[in-house]
């Protein structure tokens, strides 16, 4: 975790109100899978929180880390966020938070093929995990749910990868029609074998039932959970989610437990 | 000025004393703002500050309220924790241990939901070793008085300050709601009752309506308000308290910056703690300190205590 | 819905009555940041307002504080007015003539520093054509007795309203200030001393120190804190009355938008009032206006007191 | 009075930490000299309250007039409108408060002369007075002071009129050496006739002064006052400044009854 000034590289509004952001951040970061950053543009008086993003894209370059975010431009704080321009300071905190596990894929004898059911803004966080499991030569396949054609974010570099890709959206202005939980269910009911992991990330909704598909089948759910947070890195203790474990539950941090969590353990 | 200040070194200028206990600088965090220490360890060098709360302590661990916990507003944030907290024994056991290799001082806040349950939190710190104070959070609700909220009655107020003072070991810092109509009363009950300082002020009560699904935003409906928008609340209690007090007080509410800092001092505070500006600015404690050692060289000012309570109060 | 939205009229929709009085739309303009309403023809359409509240009338005219009066903060501003004014007499002979040109309601916002002066101011008023109503303000010190300010006190606030209410020709609405510990026990006071309805948040009480003179930014020391920054505090505060009185509430405090408004109006208040964004947002009441039209046809309200203490307090 | 969305032309830094700002208001104003806007780029959530901006220079082509305002950059709002790019909105209140009156110059039965004292910041509101001045053909003495030659505003612009021009710095880094107040003196103790009308905007001391020597010397002191500012337009009652008439005292809006005021009549 850092807590520094990184520089806007490139920045562009696309879709239905989607922004793409290119920040160099001037360290090597250790970044995995599923973390995210706190970010707000410098100087900025109001709103005062920084908003957490997940990492899209990273790469380092000598000793500068090049970190790419996609979001839905909603309220106060992603509205700031698209009125960057390049060469403008953002406050950087991270990376933060859990990464995704790939460790239960290869704990096994066997390997385990991937399943990432990925909807809407929680799209950009699997895209790191779908390039290290194909980097690993997992078999994976890829389900991203949207709205509508305009919604779809990074088809151009999911399609990059190795891995079988399906595309739902709501209205069927591309791909197949329907949620993407539906496809989800098809496809699973269809498997001669169902030895997957699944990785999900997307609205709580999505979330829920794809876990609850992927318990039915008895495969575990690996979920990258939001909650609106004040600090990002375990002090306010505002971010938590009820999780179940044996008998009992608990309140844990998103941005420290978390995001990711197990599906059945999560109190949805 | 008779002394040389550029000679002076940081802690000759900043250092106060509270109730017997020595700070290298007034500049503290704040409960709940600052988990229990460690978490910052990473960002700031812990022994540059003067000291910080700790998350507030009960005698049991407390699992807090549901989510949503919290709610951003203009200038500030509405919270209900609901006061999670790992309780005093895991505080002495698990974090202290790890808190005595930095070299600040550690204040612990406290709460309960009873007298008995402040009492029964103190004695098990008074087993810690390397606290230096207790900070008592009274902006509860008492379970077995009707849950009137401690801090807004004077006498209830009172009466767990002198209870808490009996068998404490270490200094008592008695924390103040502002949700009152007058802070001034509050101040001098718990003065009479033997707290050994003030800090000033908690969180003003607020909610906020999501105006699509008409519920309230916090799973608790209602919580407490922070941050810059309540800063000019806070100085003005600070101020009031200031003039009727003798024991020291420690300004808390929306500083943000070391000139916020100066503010209070000003308005009649020894310290400051920091609070929800640590969430969006981690460094803000350390720039704090900074901008206070360089105004007091610029302004020619030897030694902070200088600043406490100098405002002046004749027109132009 | 059986209703069709699309054919209904802007006034169907918004329309709403207190006390009798029928205001167009539950957008009023709160007293003190909109002159004696004139000054505000020039940029909007005074016919499309619910209402507005003149600037505090006392019943000889006022010079005020000295300046500096007015400080800006985080989410709001400090201001120390001192309730300069032209006096009752000056309004009935001189605005409202000008006024009763306007279809707008027209609520007199009065204060004095003693009963008499609140019955005076009053009697000036009933004489003026054109009235709809009485504001109290009655967070002002009582010079009589010994300044306590009358909004703080449920007795005092409850003898000015029943005072006033025994010589008022028009309906008599109650400001409440928010510098109280439990402001049910003053709007429950008010309410049986037969105030016809309620306003709230008046300002709350704050202050801010130039840090290189140290003196107070304000020429009269302390002010009164509005804008966004109080909005979660006035929400709150509108939601607690409005579960123990009876009376219609006005909801004050932070509005700068029509989703603040609806907040409002969520959380209790059959109306509300825009203060501070008044200054910054000269059309901010229009606007709001238009909003809640739309937000009640998006939603499928066909009139807007189905809002009205609509909050859903079950939890998810 | 026009509230209205205006267009960043041009912003341009200069000096120590000044800003020059066009805008483009896509309506004609009639704006005269020592009136002012209440100015905050749109949308912005903090600072909440406009910044009131005496006018600089005004060009009205076709229907839309082209208005220039030179600031100090201090705190949050002249930093957030210094932040303004071309082609950014600002959210436009003006013309406000009255202006500066070229009458009593002209009421008597001979012409008087002018003599326009401004230091710091306060140098832009005389430049259309000053301009107005010369076109009506008043002889025009003009006296500029500033700290620096780096925070001299406008001597391009002043340089063009025909008007005497004394510049003085406190450092003497350009000009007379000395406060313009210093100079004024010497220059009226010079004079033969002192049939002067003094128009002054500056630091209030400065003002102070200047009226208390021009009333030494029998003559009358106009001069534009700053206060803190909510509305700009005379509901707040906030900018209000104390005003001696008769035996009596009032407090008096700047924003309305101001900015400009008789020198002997206010209560420094
Ligand atoms: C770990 C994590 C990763 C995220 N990654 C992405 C991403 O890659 N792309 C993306 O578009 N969004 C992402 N989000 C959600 C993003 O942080 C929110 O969209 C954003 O906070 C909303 O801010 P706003 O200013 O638009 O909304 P506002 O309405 O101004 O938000 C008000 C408050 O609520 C909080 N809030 C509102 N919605 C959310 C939400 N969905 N999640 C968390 N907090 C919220 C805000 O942080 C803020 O404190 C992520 C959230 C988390 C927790
Ligand atoms: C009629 C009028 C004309 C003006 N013309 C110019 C001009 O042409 N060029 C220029 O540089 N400045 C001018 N000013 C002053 C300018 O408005 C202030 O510099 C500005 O308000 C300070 O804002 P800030 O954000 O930098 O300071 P902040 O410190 O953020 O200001 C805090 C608050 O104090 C107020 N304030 C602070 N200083 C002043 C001041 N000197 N006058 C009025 N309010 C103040 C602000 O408006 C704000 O509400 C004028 C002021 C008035 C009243
Ligand atoms: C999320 C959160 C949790 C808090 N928890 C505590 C607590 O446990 N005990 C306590 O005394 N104060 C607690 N506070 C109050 C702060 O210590 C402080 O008094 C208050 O936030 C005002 O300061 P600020 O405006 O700088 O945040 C909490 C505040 C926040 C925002
Ligand atoms: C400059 C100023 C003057 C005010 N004068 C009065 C007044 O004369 N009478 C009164 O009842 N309230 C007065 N108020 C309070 C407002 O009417 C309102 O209750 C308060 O500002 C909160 O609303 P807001 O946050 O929308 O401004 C004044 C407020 C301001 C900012
Ligand atoms: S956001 Fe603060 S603890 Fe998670
Ligand atoms: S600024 Fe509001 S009255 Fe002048």
């Amino acid at each position: 975790m850092k807590e520094i000034i990184a520089i806007v590289q490139e920045i562009n509004l696309f879709g239905n109100g989607y922004c793409r952001l290119k920040l160099s951040v001037p360290t090597i970061l250790d970044i995995n899978a599923g973390q995210f950053a706190m970010l707000k543009p410098a100087r900025l008086f109001e709103p005062l929180l920084r908003r957490a993003m997940a990492f899209y894209q990273v790469k380092v370059i000598n000793n500068t880390t090049f970190v790419d975010f996609i979001f839905h431009i909603l309220g106060r704080g992603t509205q700031a966020l698209a009125e960057l321009r390049p060469g403008d300071q953002v406050e950087f905190l991270g990376p933060l938070g859990k990464s995704f596990s790939i460790a239960p894929i290869q704990k096994q004898d066997q390997v385990l093929r991937a399943l990432i059911v990925a909807g809407g803004v929680g799209t950009p966080a699997v895209l790191i995990l779908a390039q290290e499991l194909c980097l690993k030569r997992v078999e994976t396949y890829i389900f991203l749910g949207a709205r509508s054609k305009d919604d779809l974010i990074g088809i151009d570099d999911f399609s990059l990868l190795p891995a079988k890709l399906t595309i739902t959206t709501d209205d069927g202005s591309v791909g197949e029609k329907g949620f993407v939980t539906e496809s989800l269910e098809k496809f699973l009911e269809m498997q001669e074998q169902n030895n997957f992991v699944v990785y999900t990330c997307g609205p709580e909704i999505m979330m829920k039932r794809t876990s609850e598909i992927a318990t039915s089948f008895g495969l575990k759910t690996y979920a990258s959970l939001e909650a609106r947070m004040a600090c990002g890195f375990g002090v306010c203790v505002g971010c938590v989610v009820e999780i179940q474990q044996s008998n009992d539950f608990s309140y844990q941090r998103v941005c420290v437990e978390g995001p990711i969590f197990e599906g059945s353990e999560v109190v949805w | 000025m008779v002394d040389n200040l550029s000679t002076k070194s940081e802690s000759e200028i900043l250092a106060i004393e509270i109730a017997g206990i020595k700070f290298k600088n007034p500049v503290l965090t704040a409960s709940g703002t600052f988990g229990y220490g460690l978490d910052f360890a990473e960002l700031i060098d812990l022994n540059r500050l003067g000291g910080f709360c700790s998350k507030g302590l009960s005698p049991k661990p407390m699992k807090g309220n549901p989510p949503p916990r919290i709610v951003e507003t203009h200038g500030g944030m509405l919270n209900a924790i609901g006061l999670q907290n790992i309780g005093a024994k895991a505080f002495v056991t698990d974090k202290l241990p790890l808190l005595r290799n930095y070299n600040t001082q550690i204040i612990a806040n406290v709460f309960g939901y009873s007298l008995d349950e402040y009492i029964e939190a103190i004695e098990i710190l008074n087993q810690g070793e390397g606290i230096a104070a207790y900070e008592l959070n009274i902006s509860c609700p008492n379970v077995k008085e009707g849950g009137i909220v401690i801090g807004n009655s004077p006498s209830a107020a009172a009466s767990v300050t002198s209870a808490v003072k009996r068998v404490a070991k270490r200094p008592v810092i008695v924390k103040l709601s502002p949700n009152v109509t007058d802070i001034k009363q509050l101040a001098l009950a718990v003065e009479s009752a033997g707290a050994d300082a003030l800090s000033l002020i908690n969180t003003l009560v607020g909610t906020s309506i999501d105006i699509y699904s008409r519920r309230p935003r916090l799973a608790n409906i209602t919580g407490g308000l922070s941050g810059p928008a309540v800063k000019p609340i806070a100085v003005r209690m600070v101020y009031e308290v200031a003039q009727v007090v003798k024991i020291p007080i420690i300004g808390i509410g929306g500083i943000a910056n070391w000139m916020d800092a100066v503010e209070f001092l000003i308005a009649g505070a020894c310290a400051i703690q920091i609070g929800t500006a640590n969430y969006y600015d981690p460094t803000c404690s350390i720039k704090t300190i900074d901008g206070l050692l360089e105004y007091c060289k610029k302004q020619n000012i030897s030694q902070i205590s200088e600043l406490v309570k100098s405002i002046k109060l004749i027109a132009k």
